[in-house]
């Protein structure tokens, strides 16, 4: 029986001892009219050898596209070590750490994870994570309303410049507790976020994202300031790659973000169609006790040995129930180990290195793909990891057919902004060389201009 | 030692970094100075043997399922089969782009959509999404799809949701976080939840019930026919916490019990590991009525090929809970492991994991151990109170749990749920030998024996792990949450 | 600089502490006339993310072939679970476990291989491996001549059945060591080895395969009886997963093989180009101070604890230098954890399965494979694993043609053995679907009669 | 416990095994009986979960380089990057049969001769093979070439091959399996071979030297010029064991010494996996008048594709060393190490190994230790005799490397060379940092202070280790190589 080590004499013995004739005499208890004694739509079981095959099918099914998609999930460098490591079963296979002394790995971990999440961002706490970016900045929400209880209604300045799926998924989840979410437009020459003084009043929080979802790099400092004048925390939602280059949030304007979070894919997780990733969230110190999420402390033992366990459980919902900072409970803890063997791998040197990379080749192709009659930038200002192209025929017919090149092209951004139909965001990491980056603008060359296929643009 | 510990300035690990020409950083001069950051942060400096000496040394000092037995009441620690990780990690499933258009993403949507259907074969139910990240926000996407319901109906008086007092701490939490008002319901003395009481409690305002079944307290609730009805009757409905569905595969199904929405922890059910707190994977199923508000994106077939469902198509549904389809890569462990199960493998889960329980439970009862519900069948799990010990011996359930430690055991669940008092919630699951859960008994029994000749040994243990028992109380007093330089 | 933890703040402080200007001048011992300053050829550094795209294309630039041939190295089924543990820290980056007490896990692991191998084998004693399966049998030959000090001769009769490249092997092996070789013929009907009583006079050993190269079983028993009647030592060299199904070395005849030898690899290594594999050995107790290569001892510590360490080594080169039975020193220990863990896994049960389906499937190829006219069975005896088949046409052409529908059909006979032009050994392991079978016979069907290619065979 | 004694008859692990329809096992019916074997072998029969537990636990009682620091002299343990497992496991490599026709290989081949081509550059030598499978193999091949040689010339007077004294015991053990007898050379006391002793050794009989430089004992062999001249004059041919390759890495090679041939330890300099002993690769170099006898099959590429050399095309060459071309699989992780270094991380290797050798010495002699060379320089490894502290305070070389294991470090090698007394020849290797130089030299004076204070807890050690010391006499004695059931 797969994964059940019981032999026939076992289960006797087992039942002997138990005083019932059978197995399923210990489902006695339930109803007889609600049993059901078969599952009549899964399949019969797969050997490991069936299974590894059919994976390696399913695996190798699709073209292999190179992809200059961003848009949230992005393609970098992860060195071997890290899912080496990460996949090591006292990792894999461990709970929570809830019994501490069984769990000094993990919580170790996990403190160092903070550490350099708090650092990265320039903020004074951070906890061991959320699911991922968009539902972390929902979180970020619910904890900014939370933490602006004077505040008579429950506003949110929330950019249009933030990715939309964090969007929805922000609106989703907060929905029901009678936010109000304001968007705030952008520039539609540089790509910024446009404030507003007549919407600062009563707002609880201000949104900005840097880069923004178009790549563009925001006036972080005066939309901090504004925000603050205003009377209105400031959730930074970051790029940790980003942030290896740019003004830290804990830095922007005169006193900082307030509150920030983000998708921490980036550090160390594969793409892997969209998940497992994780969101990060760090703080000022005065905002810990309403961030949800679990938190690492560092402490001692009864011999006064260093010792780290989770702290703060009581915003949590094990111990308060209905009055926790959040529900959350399993959170996304593998990838946390995996994003900090990975930027103990690379180092703050390393991580410029890559975020320096992945400027350099945008820049690159942008500047390449603009030359292309048809193609040219969308906006004016410094971007970083990614930038918009305008097209001049529709962005879905031109990714459609630079498929055909072997090319994930971009992003169509007319889903998301019906006055951006002919653009699509465009993302160049580090991983892609300069023949990539050529190949990319020869074979939109050819799309836009309706040449032939060449041979091999792989 | 901590890993900013071994660091040295200007350390570098050029192998893990794109290299430019002459070891020079790209060119970035194009950016403007004002939005750049005024010195690198402080990450450690190590080499990558540095990096992989720490963190393999660190994962020692864990225990986990691959090295010791784990009888963690409701949370389901069995084996994690190395072939879901194996072959979820294939390079092409890795590579793909969350955007990439489903038409160049068969392969991988294929297993989703298989999953969604097995999933509904499982717990018969109408439609499945397996985008929530986990149980809990399994439960807020059920718990919204409910309000969506009444919402639908104009239904807007309905301001509270039922939860036992026995529920886990992220039923309440998820009805709160939809808006609702957590009211508890109590449980009677045979651990079923109190009829009258339940009876008492229901009216207009009523949005629904949240139930685990079996409960967390390691029965079968007996009476959901009539639980359902009585929700029902009141226009209320019925949410499934499906956590403990490893108790009842292939049995009995939370869509023939009158549940109107559920929740599966595949981190619990479908073995994907739980990675020392996560990810994990919490799909929800739902029955014929809350179809429109199904949470957005999932996957649909229509003979030919596999396509992504979302907003559009569905303009009713609860919307988004992630950017994309939650944590895809967990769902493909899922997906490999009931493969490799197959339909009888899922039904024999259940029976196996009841097998351990009864006989642990049988055993302990033996061995001197008060059962709380010692006239009931276990389920999967079961609940042991160490109450009498506490009155007579003044060891609590912890003492033992830390104990057990030392003897190379996981402790089990204490203190939940909170109503049994000393508890330990016990759940060997089915991946167990009858020798490991043997050794686990005569454990348990020798520390009583200890407790009563040396009771304050066994206070004073763990005494054999990497450190002694912590001082959570200065851990939350004086926080230290981030390491510096100085300290 | 890459592995490399050293900052130029450390380096100058050690070559202070050491009193040098430079780290060139600790060079100075040797004669400057034979320095040279730098590597002309090498090339430069490549990051890990440039060789991981680097080793990818490399791997996937060969076709993907579905492999039927054998001949030594066997396609099965490896659990996930083999490499996921075997390539743990631990055993992975040990060093042979001289130091006893810091080595309890490689060392315990050993004893138990040494264990299960003796046990399938049916002999008393197993070493802790060989490098492989050629150079196993060329120390099972000199172990034979050294336990045979009375003969006046070393002469061994190795049967042509025998694994060409084995042949080969033992001949590049002990050929400086005046042992002589003497080739056995084979029955041109059945495959099996023709013993004659000629050449039996002063023979020190004879090598039976089983299943011998053309996959036909032997009769083991009578070998084995007509062997030790004439004073010499039989050495077996068998597939260990033949051995779950086939009479154990240690029952044929009525004494059983003294020594087993045989190529490790179905037990848990892949196919990797031929290496790294292993070679086991096995031997009755009174050989064991004969055996070459390392054998591990269970004994107790000071406090009677169990425990496990090196032992007889004596025999080895590190303590008896010149006399040493071998001048083996680094073995296979690693192939030998993930057999090991294989083993453990599939248990003998699960062995019996991959040797019966393997067999199935055999029968099944050469059944259909034989009905195509042009192609025949070569010989009449039962077999094990694989099996030869005669062409009406030369080999290399029709092999050639096969992987033009993606097929790797067999290894040519022809390289090994002139009187079989035509004929190829062909291997069905439990990797194969009846789907790929019938793959197999069609293209077979239509390489022998010269059709068009089918669209997709694979 | 051993994994047999989890084991319990009937136990299957069903995912590991292939289904026939039924559960039935394949039929076999057509075998004859009499080849069949009567009872299937007693192999464990444990769960899935059982193995995973057994064999995790098991391995966190080793030390290894990804946990401890390892200054095993001559072993050069040093880190091996995980890319090179990673990268030479990918599927589509791990696929191809061996037998794979050239054509249909050519990935792979690319990789074995760009790694042949790379080893000529590092040693100077004309022609590369790649097959010996570790260092004694490619010993083996190299001292079989040289009879060969002479062979070829019908000079077969030749009986021996000189040996230092200090030389490795594969050396000697070498010559003996290619017929030869082995000739100690005695060395000065400068760890210098004895050149009065070597020209006395010299004659007709002399098929060749083998020598390593820099030698076992830590030192540069500076008269290496003059022995080439010696055995060559003499007509005897320069044996390389490249055991300590790491220490000249493009700072001198082996062919401008005047060697005729070389084995090079990829499991060393090249950092392929130790993996509790082996596999290791043991490629071997040649000087033009080698060329012809190159073990087979090494890869030729005539500037459009790779082929596979075999005897066909080298039918003077020493033949076969195994089935195949050796481990190739340790070969690619030889190649990527290679190529992750590139030519100057190459250098460097040399440059740090040689660095943190001399950096201990010096710190060892100050904390009071004695060199067996004081007046030498470390190459990549030095020796520190403990002999007066075993006459003075009765603590052996071995007492102190068990107390070392206590604190965490893997001992050195000791006992080796054997002309030194109670000697730890101690190699750190490149890729120790500083900080894990000093706490070593820390220890050892800690251990030094120890010996002084409590000889006999020292003598005792280790104390904190899986098991304490063992009794070797009776594991030889009582032989106990395979587990019984009834043990
Ligand atoms: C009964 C019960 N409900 C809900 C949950 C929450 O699930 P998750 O941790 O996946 O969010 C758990 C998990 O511990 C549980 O045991
Ligand atoms: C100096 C020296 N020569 C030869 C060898 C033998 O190499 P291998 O163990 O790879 O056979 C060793 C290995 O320890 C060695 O140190």
């Amino acid at each position: 029986m797969p994964f059940i080590p019981h032999t026939e004499t076992e289960t006797k013995a087992m039942l002997d001892a138990i005083g019932v004739d059978s197995i399923e005499q210990l489902f006695d208890e339930i109803p007889s009219e609600l049993r059901v004694d078969k599952l009549s739509k899964m399949p019969a079981a797969l050997s490991e050898m069936e299974v590894a095959r059919l994976m390696s099918e399913r695996a190798e099914q699709d073209a292999h596209l190179q992809c200059f998609i961003g848009a949230g999930s992005y393609e970098h460098h992860i060195p071997a070590a890290v899912w080496e490591i990460t996949t090591r079963g006292e990792f894999y296979s461990a709970y929570t750490p809830y019994q501490a002394e069984a769990s000094q790995g993990t919580l170790q971990l996990l403190y160092e994870y903070q550490t350099m999440m708090a650092e990265i961002m320039a903020m004074d706490v951070s906890n061991a994570s959320l699911y991922d970016g968009g539902s972390a900045l929902a979180e970020a929400v619910l904890m900014a309303v939370r933490s602006q209880r004077k505040k008579t209604t429950k506003r949110i300045l929330m950019p249009r410049a933030v990715n939309p799926n964090y969007r929805r998924t922000v609106r989703s989840i907060v929905s029901s507790q009678n936010i109000e979410l304001i968007e705030l437009d952008y520039d539609k020459k540089s790509g910024r976020i446009i404030i507003d003084d007549d919407m600062a009043n009563d707002v609880s929080a201000l949104i900005i994202p840097q880069p923004n979802f178009f790549g563009v790099i925001e006036d972080v400092d005066t939309l901090t300031d504004w925000a603050h004048e205003n009377n209105m925390l400031v959730i930074g939602v970051v790029n940790p790659i980003a942030m290896q280059l740019l003004k830290a949030p804990g830095q922007w304007g005169s006193n900082g973000a307030d509150i920030v979070c983000g998708e921490g894919q980036p550090l160390g997780a594969p793409l892997s169609s969209g998940g497992p990733y994780f969101g990060f969230m760090c703080c000022n110190q005065k905002f810990v006790r309403q961030m949800p999420g679990r938190i690492i402390g560092r402490t001692v033992d009864v011999e006064g040995k260093q010792g780290f366990s989770l702290t703060l459980q009581a915003r949590e919902q094990h111990i308060r129930r209905s009055k926790a900072t959040s529900n959350i409970c399993t959170n996304q803890g593998l990838m946390v180990t995996a994003a900090t063997i990975h930027m103990s791998l690379l180092g703050a040197d390393g991580l410029a290195r890559v975020a320096a990379s992945c400027h350099k080749n945008t820049v690159t192709l942008v500047s390449q793909a603009t030359q292309i009659s048809g193609v040219s930038a969308a906006f004016n200002g410094p971007c970083f990891h990614e930038s918009v192209l305008y097209l001049n025929r529709p962005a879905a017919e031109v990714l459609e057919e630079l498929t055909e090149h072997g090319i994930l092209g971009g992003y169509d951004l007319s889903q998301d902004y019906p006055e951006l139909s002919n653009a699509i965001v465009v993302c160049v990491t580090e991983t892609k060389t300069e023949a990539d980056i050529i190949a990319y603008s020869t074979a939109m060359q050819s799309v836009m201009h309706d040449l032939p296929i060449a041979s091999n643009d792989q | 030692m901590l890993i900013f510990q071994h660091s040295v300035d200007q350390r570098r690990n050029p192998s893990q970094s794109p290299s430019e020409s002459a070891g020079e950083i790209a060119d970035i001069s194009d950016l403007p100075l004002s939005c750049l950051r005024d010195a690198p942060p402080k990450l450690p400096a190590v080499s990558e043997m540095q990096t992989v000496r720490h963190y393999t040394q660190l994962s020692q000092k864990n225990f986990s399922i691959d090295t010791q037995f784990y009888p963690l009441g409701s949370c389901t620690m069995k084996y994690n089969p190395r072939a879901c990780n194996k072959y979820a990690m294939l390079p092409g499933l890795l590579r793909k782009h969350p955007l990439t258009p489903a038409k160049h993403n068969q392969g991988t949507l294929t297993c989703f959509y298989e999953l969604q259907e097995m999933l509904k074969d499982i717990t018969g139910m109408k439609e499945v999404s397996l985008s929530p990240m986990a149980g809990a926000q399994g439960e807020f996407a059920g718990v919204a799809m409910i309000r969506a319901y009444h919402d639908a109906r104009n239904d807007d008086v309905r301001s509270e949701i039922l939860v036992p007092d026995a529920a886990h701490g992220t039923n309440p939490a998820t009805a709160v976080m939809c808006g609702y008002k957590a009211r508890e319901i109590p449980t009677d003395k045979n651990g079923d939840v109190d009829l009258d009481a339940l009876r008492a409690a229901v009216g207009p305002q009523t949005a629904g019930i949240m139930l685990t079944n079996p409960s967390t307290l390691g029965v079968f609730e007996r009476k959901i026919a009539e639980i359902a009805q009585i929700i029902h009757e009141a226009g209320g409905l019925l949410y499934y916490d499906g956590a403990n569905l490893n108790a009842i595969l292939g049995k009995v199904r939370p869509g023939d019990m009158g549940f109107d929405v559920i929740h599966m922890n595949l981190h619990k059910t479908f073995s994907t590991p739980h990675g020392g707190g996560g990810p994990g994977a919490g799909p929800v199923g739902v029955s014929e009525r809350l179809v429109p508000y199904l949470p957005v994106p999932f996957v649909a077939y229509d003979g030919k090929s596999y396509s992504v469902v979302t907003e559009k198509e569905r303009p009713d549904t609860i919307g988004r809970l992630s950017a994309h389809m939650g944590n895809t890569g967990v769902l493909l462990r899922a997906y490999i492991y009931a493969r490799l199960l197959g339909a009888d493998g899922m039904i024999r889960v259940a029976d196996y994991a009841t097998l351990n329980a009864n006989y642990m439970m049988t055993r302990l009862k033996e061995k001197g151990f008060d059962m709380a519900y010692p006239e009931r069948r276990a389920t999967h799990e079961f609940i042991l109170t160490l109450k009498k010990q506490a009155k007579e011996l003044g060891v609590t359930a912890m003492d033992i749990a830390k104990r057990l430690l030392d003897y190379g055991f996981h402790a089990p669940t204490t203190y939940f749920p909170l109503l049994v008092p000393e508890c330990f919630l016990i759940e060997p699951t089915e991946t167990e030998s009858q020798y490991e859960l043997d050794a686990f008994i005569e454990a348990m029994a020798e520390i009583l024996q200890e407790c009563h000749r040396d009771a304050e040994m066994v206070k004073a243990s763990p005494h054999t792990l990497p450190v002694r028992r912590l001082d959570d109380v200065r851990a939350a007093r004086q926080l230290d949450l981030v390491w510096k330089q100085s300290t």
